[in-house]
């Protein structure tokens, strides 16, 4: 079972990376490019087979080890 | 313990190990049809002459990872084939000499019974393709070539050439390189204290990224290449075998082409971490008494890796690929020989010893397995899936690899300069000077390499001419540098190669230490071009008449031919590495100018 | 003084550690290793040193923070002990909630190696006391990810309850928050600094700027 | 008009993170976690209102600035 999360900073928190991109795209000539927000993709390929149960072991990661709660928010599909 | 299953049935050589293997044996060996095995040698890069000699030795068609096999290991980058005749000229010894030339890294003795072990490497060509990357994994592989040694490194250096400043192409690459040195160099926790950095149209298409690492070992534990002791387990150690960075030549075969997209070979990505914990592994396992030979596995992996230990050892050595950690699924036995995945290593242990190697490794959570034996056959045997796939002699591959005395022509001389006018005067000319990209400051590239991780550089990058690297538990320091005016090397390669290592002598010497040996990295253009070859030729006579001259032999070098764009040479490059010793690192002298100091001008304008 | 120093896969700053605090306290500090579950007994101060523990893959310090040496450090901590944490070490107290807030990647995505200046916030704990308050001294930086972040209560806090310890005082070159480089726990036992004093305790290196904070730790916790 | 984009290592090419955070996953006891693969998401606010523009827009982006083609790959979605 494939289990995508993603986790992207919270409203609020600094985002230095996204900031970067956005001048960097505006220096590029793309214009009308407003805020840019950036976060991360973790794919894992799970041994469970039941979908409810691999969603609830890959939040459970999520909130151990694949988002730092207090600055990020995740969010977990199956795929 | 993941002990290799061997595949007794295939494998005559185990069952009565006083025969090479026998016909019953060879029957698995799949061969290519000779029309087929002749095109492929010509995609592998294998010269008509080169592949008559291939048939030759084997006496039969090769299979397809025979063919592979003898393709890299007689390509420039591994058999040194144009350049040897001439590498053979320069001066190697001298009394604190170790080790020279030959094997993984250059060895000199420092006092104190310790070894500083250096050596220079190129990245070139993946530099140009991906520029982090390609630096990254250059300097993931200099030190794999350092630490395979037994020493510790504790230093990096390097020397870059890059494109004209105003070229569009130049800012990506020089941005990737040196992020991609920092990103390596400061994860893997050795500190970067130098290099130099040129910029030129030359280079536009062709960037030369060169690393050079320096360790410290005792001189009395250096480790090295040569496999011994018949029955010994081969054993692999570091990261897994994935389809990284395989001869570009397998996309170019319609077997290959024919298939998906995934067999397209690819990027090699550095793992800076991994890098961390295998010389951390490498460092614990070299405190025991396990281990009988070492090498990194570097370009062309497990194939140059295995061939040069039993042939450096006079042994024959059996592998069996389904014992290697891969990374991907369905990887055939010429993926995995020709694999350039990173951060592996492949060693010989004593007997018994394997439980001890493994224990270590998987305390560093690193792979391990034993992936075959020595034999006493002179041949490398490969087994994959329970069948044959290459039965080659060891010598024709290594010691007795193609060797060429290429035609040189002469650089001819220019003409001397004689008056230049003043353009402009004084002050303007110097402040074109200092900002021209060649000589303003590289600050913006220091800063963003950690030189100071290990808690033993006293002179960081721009502070003195040469950097100063102390010994831990010594006074001594290493003075280290990186030198080459590749302008002096084109108007004039015989005193461009002199003067670069008088230049990395007076870097040493100005900082009062004592210039012990050199490593090279010579970037050149095609060999099989006269004029090349001729720029080659007299780089290296000029080379090896300052280390006569200066008492500073070459221990150890690379060299990186083929740096061509459109049949358009970089400028011929001999870069050098400097290494001197100072024996107290208090007296080393900076750049800084005392308050209220006389400036005085030593030798002739 | 009885130093443990914490060696996680990755750290690369355990040896200039090791050879500062040695230089002090003339005792050379046991080195831990991640996977242990307790620390030596007797040890007086722990460490968490500089590197790219896990290869700084994730976020920095993230997987370090859940190792099981880290449960002893806590208990440790807890205890009263005294934790100092530099650079990776400092990531990853806070990734462990040891310290509030977390550092982000530096605000122009480089890496910055060089010296910078620290002005001294916070005299008197066991790491300052050998600085008066206000007192500005030169540390080399090497990180790439030293931008603090915190929300503005938790700023406010630790500015109100005097918790941060030292600020960048020539530039703000990583973004970080109100240009704090380094934070105290509310009981001034455990300190996270992005800056390396251990890189400049000795003439050879270029200073002893970071002295103070070795022989501030040595008094205090002398016989402790 | 918001758009995402994910960006991935191509098949075959290396993922030392993706490495580091499976065998982590490990150590901390959450079993059957085979392959991770990890990647950035860039979610971008432009400007242009028309979906098929602004989406041509975010992958002239990709292939220019966020996606280092050669090791990567990206797909981009409207949100
Ligand atoms: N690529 C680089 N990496 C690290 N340090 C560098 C690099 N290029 C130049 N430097 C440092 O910048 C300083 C000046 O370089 P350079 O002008 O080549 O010095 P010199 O002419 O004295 O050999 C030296 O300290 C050198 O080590």
């Amino acid at each position: 079972m494939k289990v995508r999360v993603t986790v992207m900073p919270k409203t609020g928190v600094l985002d230095p990376q996204g900031k970067a991109i956005s001048h960097a795209l505006g220096e590029l000539g793309f214009s009308g490019v407003g805020e840019v927000l950036t976060g991360k993709v973790i794919e894992l390929d799970l041994a469970e087979t039941d979908p409810e149960a691999a969603r609830s072991a890959a939040e459970a990661m999520a909130r151990r080890l694949l988002a730092n709660t207090v600055i990020e928010a995740f969010r977990v599909e199956l795929v | 313990m993941l002990h290799a299953p061997l595949p007794t049935m295939t494998n005559p050589a185990l069952d009565n190990p006083g025969n090479p293997a026998d016909k019953a044996g060879m029957s698995t060996l799949t061969l290519l049809p000779p029309d087929r095995a002749l095109q492929l040698a010509a995609q592998f890069g294998l010269k008509p002459d080169e592949y008559d000699r291939v048939l030759g030795i084997l006496g039969r068609s090769p299979s397809m990872t025979e063919l592979g096999i003898f393709s890299v290991m007689w390509s420039e980058h591994c058999s040194y084939k144009s350049s040897r005749i001439w590498l053979k000229t320069l001066p190697t010894s001298a009394p604190w000499v170790i080790q020279g030339p030959g094997e993984n890294a250059g060895v000199i003795d420092i006092g104190d019974g310790l070894a500083a072990v250096f050596k220079m490497e190129s990245h070139n060509h993946p530099s140009f393709i991906e520029p982090y990357q390609g630096a990254a994994t250059g300097v993931g592989g200099i030190l794999r070539d350092v630490f395979t040694m037994g020493a510790r490194p504790i230093a990096n250096l390097n020397a870059l050439r890059f494109g004209a400043a105003d070229h569009p192409g130049t800012r990506r690459i020089v941005d990737g390189v040196v992020r991609g040195i920092g990103g390596y160099g400061n994860c893997v926790g050795v500190p970067t204290v130098g290099g130099e950095v040129n910029f030129h149209p030359a280079y536009n298409g062709n960037p030369l990224v060169n690393a050079m690492t320096v360790g410290i070992a005792r001189a009395d534990r250096i480790f090295y290449a040569a496999a011994a002791g018949v029955g010994n387990s081969v054993v692999y150690v570091g990261s897994k075998t994935g389809r990284d960075g395989i001869h570009g030549a397998t996309m170019a075969s319609a077997e290959f082409s024919a298939e998906n997209e995934d067999k397209r070979p690819t990027v090699q990505i550095g793992d800076p971490y991994a890098e961390k914990l295998l010389i951390e592994a490498c460092m614990e396992l070299m405190a025991t008494e396990a281990i009988v030979a070492i090498q990194d596995m570097g370009a062309a992996g497990l194939t140059s890796s295995s061939v040069e230990m039993a042939g450096k050892g006079g042994v024959g050595i059996s592998l069996n690929l389904d014992a290697v950690p891969q990374r991907e699924t369905g990887m055939s036995a010429y993926e995995m020989m020709l694999s350039e995945s990173q951060e592996r290593m492949l060693m010989v242990l004593q007997p018994g010893q394997e439980g001890v190697a493994e224990a270590i490794f998987h305390k560093w959570d690193l792979d391990f397995a034993v992936i075959g034996h020595l034999t006493n056959t002179g041949r490398i045997e490969i087994f994959h899936n329970g069948a044959l796939e290459a039965d080659i002699p060891l010598a024709p591959l290594e010691s007795e690899a193609p060797l060429y005395r290429r035609p040189t022509t002469e650089t001819p001389k220019l003409p001397p300069l004689g008056e230049v006018p003043d353009p402009m005067g004084l002050a303007p000319a110097l402040q074109k000077l200092v900002a021209c990209p060649d000589l303003c400051s590289r600050r913006w590239i220091w800063d963003q390499y950690d030189a100071l991780v290990g808690g033993l550089t006293s002179k960081r990058p721009g502070q003195a001419d040469a950097a100063i690297v102390g010994i831990e538990g010594t006074a001594r320091a290493l003075a280290l540098t990186t030198d080459c005016t590749p302008r002096y090397c084109l108007a004039d390669p015989e005193a461009g190669g002199a003067q670069a290592v008088a230049e990395a002598w007076r870097n040493i010497t100005a900082t009062g230490a004592t210039p012990l040996a050199i490593t090279d990295n010579m970037n050149f253009g095609n060999p099989e071009k006269p004029e090349i070859m001729g720029q080659f030729a007299a780089a290296v006579r000029g080379m090896a008449a300052a280390c006569i001259a200066l008492d500073f032999p070459v221990v150890s070098g690379n060299v990186s031919l083929y740096n061509e764009t459109d049949g358009q040479a970089i400028l011929p490059t001999p870069a050098i590495g400097g290494v001197g010793v100072i024996a107290d690192a208090h007296l080393a002298m900076g750049l800084a100018m005392p308050a209220a100091a006389d400036l005085v001008l030593i030798g002739a304008t | 003084m009885n130093a443990a120093i914490i060696v996680f896969p990755g750290t690369n700053r355990e040896r200039d550690m090791a050879l500062a605090l040695t230089r002090v306290t003339g005792r050379k500090p046991a080195m831990v290793f991640h996977r242990e579950t307790a620390l030596p007994a007797g040890t007086d101060l722990v460490v968490l040193p500089g590197g790219f523990s896990h290869g700084d893959y994730l976020r920095c310090g993230a997987m370090a923070a859940l190792s099981p040496i880290m449960a002893a450090v806590r208990e440790f901590a807890m205890g009263g002990g005294h934790v100092l944490g530099v650079c990776n070490g400092f990531q990853i107290l806070c990734e462990a909630g040891l310290l509030p807030g977390v550092l982000l990647r530096n605000a122009g995505l480089r890496f910055l190696s060089m010296d910078c200046v620290l002005r001294v916030e916070r005299a008197g704990t066991a790491f300052t006391s050998h600085w008066q308050k206000g007192a500005t001294f030169r540390a080399p930086m090497a990180h790439g990810d030293g931008n603090y972040f915190a929300d503005e209560a938790t700023l406010d806090r630790l500015e109100g309850e005097g918790l941060v310890a030292f600020r960048y005082a020539d530039a703000n070159r990583n973004g970080a928050a109100r240009d704090i480089a380094g934070i105290l726990s509310p009981n001034l036992r455990v300190l996270g600094l992005m800056p390396h004093p251990e890189d400049l305790v000795d003439p050879l290196m270029g200073g002893v700027d970071g002295l103070p904070l070795f022989t501030s730790m040595a008094e205090a916790l002398v016989g402790v």
